[in-house]
């Protein structure tokens, strides 16, 4: 079992037709994804390695029954296929582009409001689920199956964490990396929720940065909401205070956004939290044990 | 990017917002001459890329030119906070009748924009919103709505009857700007209306995407007023993330997340870092070299800790790079490589086989950081 | 509102989609005028307010001013399907390539717009839609989202290649004469391309909002063109929804469920409907008087229903009203009154004291329709 | 017990100073429903008989937590007084307003989707929990407190057919008059929904017309998620045919639409389907002996 992606994906990817959409969407079928599409306008009728590209994401859908969508489009034209996807009924969207404008971000955030869409990403390295299916880039060979989750905002670490585990023997169900842009689809609570029902996933791992309050909510539905484990690790005590963005941005999350104000107030709610990279590993053993 | 007060000011006009008269001078003399024709009075305002300015004597209200001269004398070449400062911004002064304060910025954790309006502008905002959140009103806009009459009601609801209409439009000429500019954030502290009751933007921050700038090529050429610091430029052109830090043991590494993380690990071995510096997904040997350069460049530096964890980026190439690198940069430090991830296994060996004398490989994060914050801290000593 | 198609197509080549050049024409010598300005052959085209005119011989390809002077002198005048025809206009002949198919419409049962396109213009449209629905591109357009490339994309998808383009281009000013105008639908049967490769609207059916007509005087004014039923006039000069129906019990009620309704009822006590009259909510006594002038004015109507069930409407007022139009309109059918709801009992009082010669007062719906069908059908026997 | 309306509706009034807004305020008031604020722009600091009246919907929901929203305001207005209260998280709104643009609807209706407002309207009489509270226009004098939910397009046949239950002794839980607009809020199936839900109510009554396919759907719907016994009437079986609107719209609905149609898609649902409205009545009676 697993959370977002699994054995029941159809993946189409828009932008397969592109060096890095091509690359990465090749490696996710060697690794099982089901892969159904491509979406490039203008491009229909052809294939890339037998995958079926379509003019749009409508089109893909109604052909193949795709329920998940991959985006490797440039950022200009990201939002728009994340909306043409939201638009066309598709489940769930992994958007791996960097770099979007927020602008376009918000007005993708109102539509999916209340939709029957999930994002994850964008700037996200996108969800695998060992063993099954991997939607995005993140390096198979580094996990494992297994009944641990794991949800993070930044790529690298989870890269970094989930080698470790996968060396302690320690399988993953799912790992997700929702990406740290400002304004982003799927968050931690969506992704710990998602954990706790699952009856595949015994612990949760969630990893975060400084900056936003997302990590502060996080750990108020820890408390109120969370059964199973949960370890956690924070990036950046020691990145600079940053540039100063006129009060108004004080006001927003006052004392909130700093690593050490999110690790206390994740240890508040009963988190484990490492100090390192390395000691989430050793914090899970641990937990599991 | 944050902008300087003045090109701030420039966008405002461009979205009929008024400002003050004012008169940008890079000398003693052109902010004595800019006085002289504003009426021989002024205030003499620093341009940085942060606030706080009032605080820290940033702001001078001046009763002649020669007033005004010595006080540009005394900022420009300063050191603000940080910033060098190389303009002023010299304003006339206004009958001011009453002050407010508004601002307008994308707000993370709702996905929408907040805005932000109180009749209380000559207070400490942050203070305010902590003391009396009634006196400063909140509304959060969704972009796919937009900023309607009913927002704009509730935004101007504190401020004098007599200054309604005019902060309204103020209020609906900022979201414009703020939608078809790409500003995350606007904040007008003071907003004023004067004793003819027309309201005017005292100030301005604005902070503009760096995202979206390639739809604004006229806010991205702000940039070209900024003060040059050529590491940084450097760091830019090859599209790497570098921040420069206090400490003594240079970072390069791929991923935020990864660097942030390497920086507190290296603080947790007892040394600081000297920089924060991301070569992004898929670093080419080209990137590393040049990262090598811009690390090595900065003398402050006694060790080099590059941390890679392979995911896009192929450990081969980056052995490869740094090596490369070594080619054409000296190293005067010791280089501790850490690799792991896709390809590490021959990166390593690439490194190995290299056996250049000033590079450890390593094969933990954590043994990286001790050995690197080890020899920076005995070469200090 | 729906437009004549000369206005439609005026609406569309406001908003940049071609149209063929057209001339109205309200009689023989200027169908045959226009005709000789276009060339001397054309396409002479009743105008009416609904569709179909192509099956019915509405539409006439004609090879000289003679033959269209005929066709218009037939057109002119004459009964469309219950629509008197007072104007016709006469187009030029265009070299057709391809015949295509779109329309957009607001969409009641999903809230939002529905775009359709074909290339196969010349089928009918409901019939391709049932038997194969993949040659009709169907888009659901979200209002706060509006149309985007991809939709258009989605819709141009069965079109040949070089058509593409341009039937994109028409799509978006649909939208936004859709968006602007306030349509609710916009059909265009055939769009086609022409040997030269440009698009051109051959047809146009639109229909606006009556409710956002005040937003549009324009159009509002293209109503003057329509012939005057004085009968029709009368009853919305004083805001009554009136229809003209086939029977002979003429029906006054509040609210269109209710007026339905008594319509329904009547058929089932065996009598038939003279008209639809809904006086709306809150009815005055001025209304229920202008109500009976329309009804009474009918020469079919040989009794009258007057079916009110007061919530707003107070019915001692509308005992009042009718007493008040019997002073001004002389009544020689008698009518059959069923008051209930609010003051119910001071109006069938007002009523009774009256004891006006040609008024029933009965107590149920189902009581009054049953009378004033017999008193209908016995006046006809 | 009661849907939508009942002993917790704090109301607010949009358009409470004008003629309209005021005469029937003050009704509902006097029925025992709690109205707390008024909203008109520019007039805040006054009152109607004691009801305080406010700029914005969001400063009378800060200041008198109120919950439901009833509206009165000129069509041309209407729509954004709508998203006015949606925006402010007015959880019910009940708009009055008849002659709305149907494209200011379809952006609420857009902006509404997956929000947390419910919208009856507009073009409706609104809703009453017969004895508990009364938000619109539907006169209380023809209701009684009782087990029968109704909710009807029109509105003089919600009176109607009111009267004559109450008159044959039996009494409502709440009857709704969801409005005839082609864009509105909630419909047959989600007051049928509410219905099934509330202990307090036996036996529901739909009462449709011709025009657009809620119907259809309601009949779906009941056959599938309703237990509770159902009474329709539809009416127009007479109307005329009207205007055609182009092959467009015969192609969105199909055949459905007539009244017929209708009333055969409810009785094939196993819905008693009365053929007049005082029937109605008559049937209710029946399905509870």
């Amino acid at each position: 079992m697993s959370i977002l992606v699994g054995a029941d994906t159809r993946l189409l990817v828009q932008g397969l037709t592109g060096k890095e959409g091509t690359f990465h969407t090749l490696r996710n079928r060697a690794y099982g994804t089901e892969v159904v599409a491509g979406v490039t306008p203008g491009k229909a009728g052809q294939d890339v390695e037998g995958i079926p590209v379509f003019d749009t994401v409508a089109d893909a859908v109604r052909e193949t029954d795709a329920n998940t969508s991959m985006i490797f489009v440039p950022p200009r034209f990201a939002a728009e296929a994340i909306l043409e996807s939201a638009d066309a009924g598709v489940g769930l969207v992994v958007c791996i582009t960097e770099g979007i404008p927020v602008a376009d971000m918000a007005l993708v955030h109102s539509f999916l409001t209340g939709r029957a869409t999930t994002l994850i990403g964008p700037n996200c390295p996108g969800a695998i689920s060992p063993g099954v299916a991997n939607v995005g880039i993140i390096p198979p060979e580094v996990c494992m199956p297994g009944r641990v989750g794991f949800v993070s905002r930044s790529g690298t670490l989870v890269y970094q964490i989930v080698h470790e585990l996968t060396q302690r023997g320690i399988g993953q169900s799912t790992c997700v990396g929702m990406g740290g842009d400002p304004v982003h689809g799927i968050g931690f609570i969506e992704a710990l929720a998602a954990f706790e029902a699952d009856v595949a996933t015994d612990l949760m791992i969630m990893t975060g940065e400084i900056g936003g309050d997302d990590e502060e909510r996080a750990a108020d539905y820890i408390a109120k909401q969370v059964t199973k484990p949960v370890v956690a690790y924070i990036a950046g005590f020691e990145a600079p205070p940053g540039k100063r963005m006129g009060h108004a941005g004080a006001i927003v999350t006052g004392s909130k956004g700093t690593a050490a104000a999110k690790a206390e107030a994740l240890e508040a709610a009963g988190v484990r939290v490492a100090r390192d990279p390395s000691q989430v590993a050793e914090l899970v053993q641990v937990a599991l044990t | 990017m944050d902008l300087y007060e003045h090109h701030g000011k420039e966008l405002f006009r461009a979205h009929g917002i008024e400002t003050p008269r004012g008169i940008v001078a890079e000398s003693a003399e052109g902010a004595a001459e800019a006085t002289r024709e504003l009426g021989g009075s002024s205030v003499v305002k620093i341009q940085v890329q942060i606030g706080g300015r009032g605080k820290g004597g940033g702001v001078v209200l001046v009763d002649s030119p020669e007033r005004a001269a010595e006080e540009a004398a005394r900022m420009l070449g300063s050191d603000f906070m940080g910033h060098e400062v190389t303009q002023v911004l010299v304003e006339e002064l206004l009958p001011i009748a009453h002050e407010f304060y508004t601002s307008m910025l994308l707000d993370r954790s709702t996905g929408d924009y907040l805005a932000m309006m109180t009749a209380e502008g000559g207070m400490d905002i942050e203070e305010l919103a902590r003391t009396r959140p009634q006196a400063l009103r909140r509304v959060h806009v969704d972009a796919m709505l937009g900023l309607r009459a009913f927002h704009v009601r509730e935004l101007i609801g504190t401020l004098p009857v007599g200054a309604r209409e005019g902060a309204g439009d103020v209020l609906r000429r900022i979201y414009e700007l703020v939608r078809e500019r790409d500003a995350t954030l606007v904040e007008v502290n003071p907003l004023v209306q004067l004793d003819d009751g027309s309201i005017v933007a005292l100030d301005s921050k604005v902070t503009v995407d760096d995202n979206a700038l390639f739809r604004h090529p006229d806010i991205e050429a702000y940039a070209e007023a900024f003060p040059i610091d050529p590491v940084q430029a450097r760091a830019n052109e090859q599209g790497l993330q570098y921040v420069k830090l206090e400490g003594n043991v240079g970072i390069i590494g791929n991923g935020a997340g990864l660097v942030m993380s390497t920086l507190d690990v290296v603080a947790r071995a007892g040394a600081r870092a000297a920089n924060f510096l991301d070569v992004g997904g898929g670093a080419s040997a080209d990137q590393m070299a040049t990262s090598l350069e811009v690390v090595l460049g900065d003398p402050s530096v006694k060790a080099v800790l590059i941390n890679i964890f392979g995911g896009i980026t192929r450990c081969d190439l980056v052995a490869e790079g740094v090596l490369g690198a070594l080619e054409r940069v000296e190293a005067g430090v010791p280089l501790v490589v850490r690799l792991d991830g896709t390809n590490a296994a021959q990166g390593r060996a690439i490194l190995e086989a290299a056996a250049h004398p000033r590079i450890v490989s390593t094969a933990t994060m954590l043994e990286a950081a001790e050995r690197a914050a080890s020899l920076a801290n005995g070469a200090a000593a």
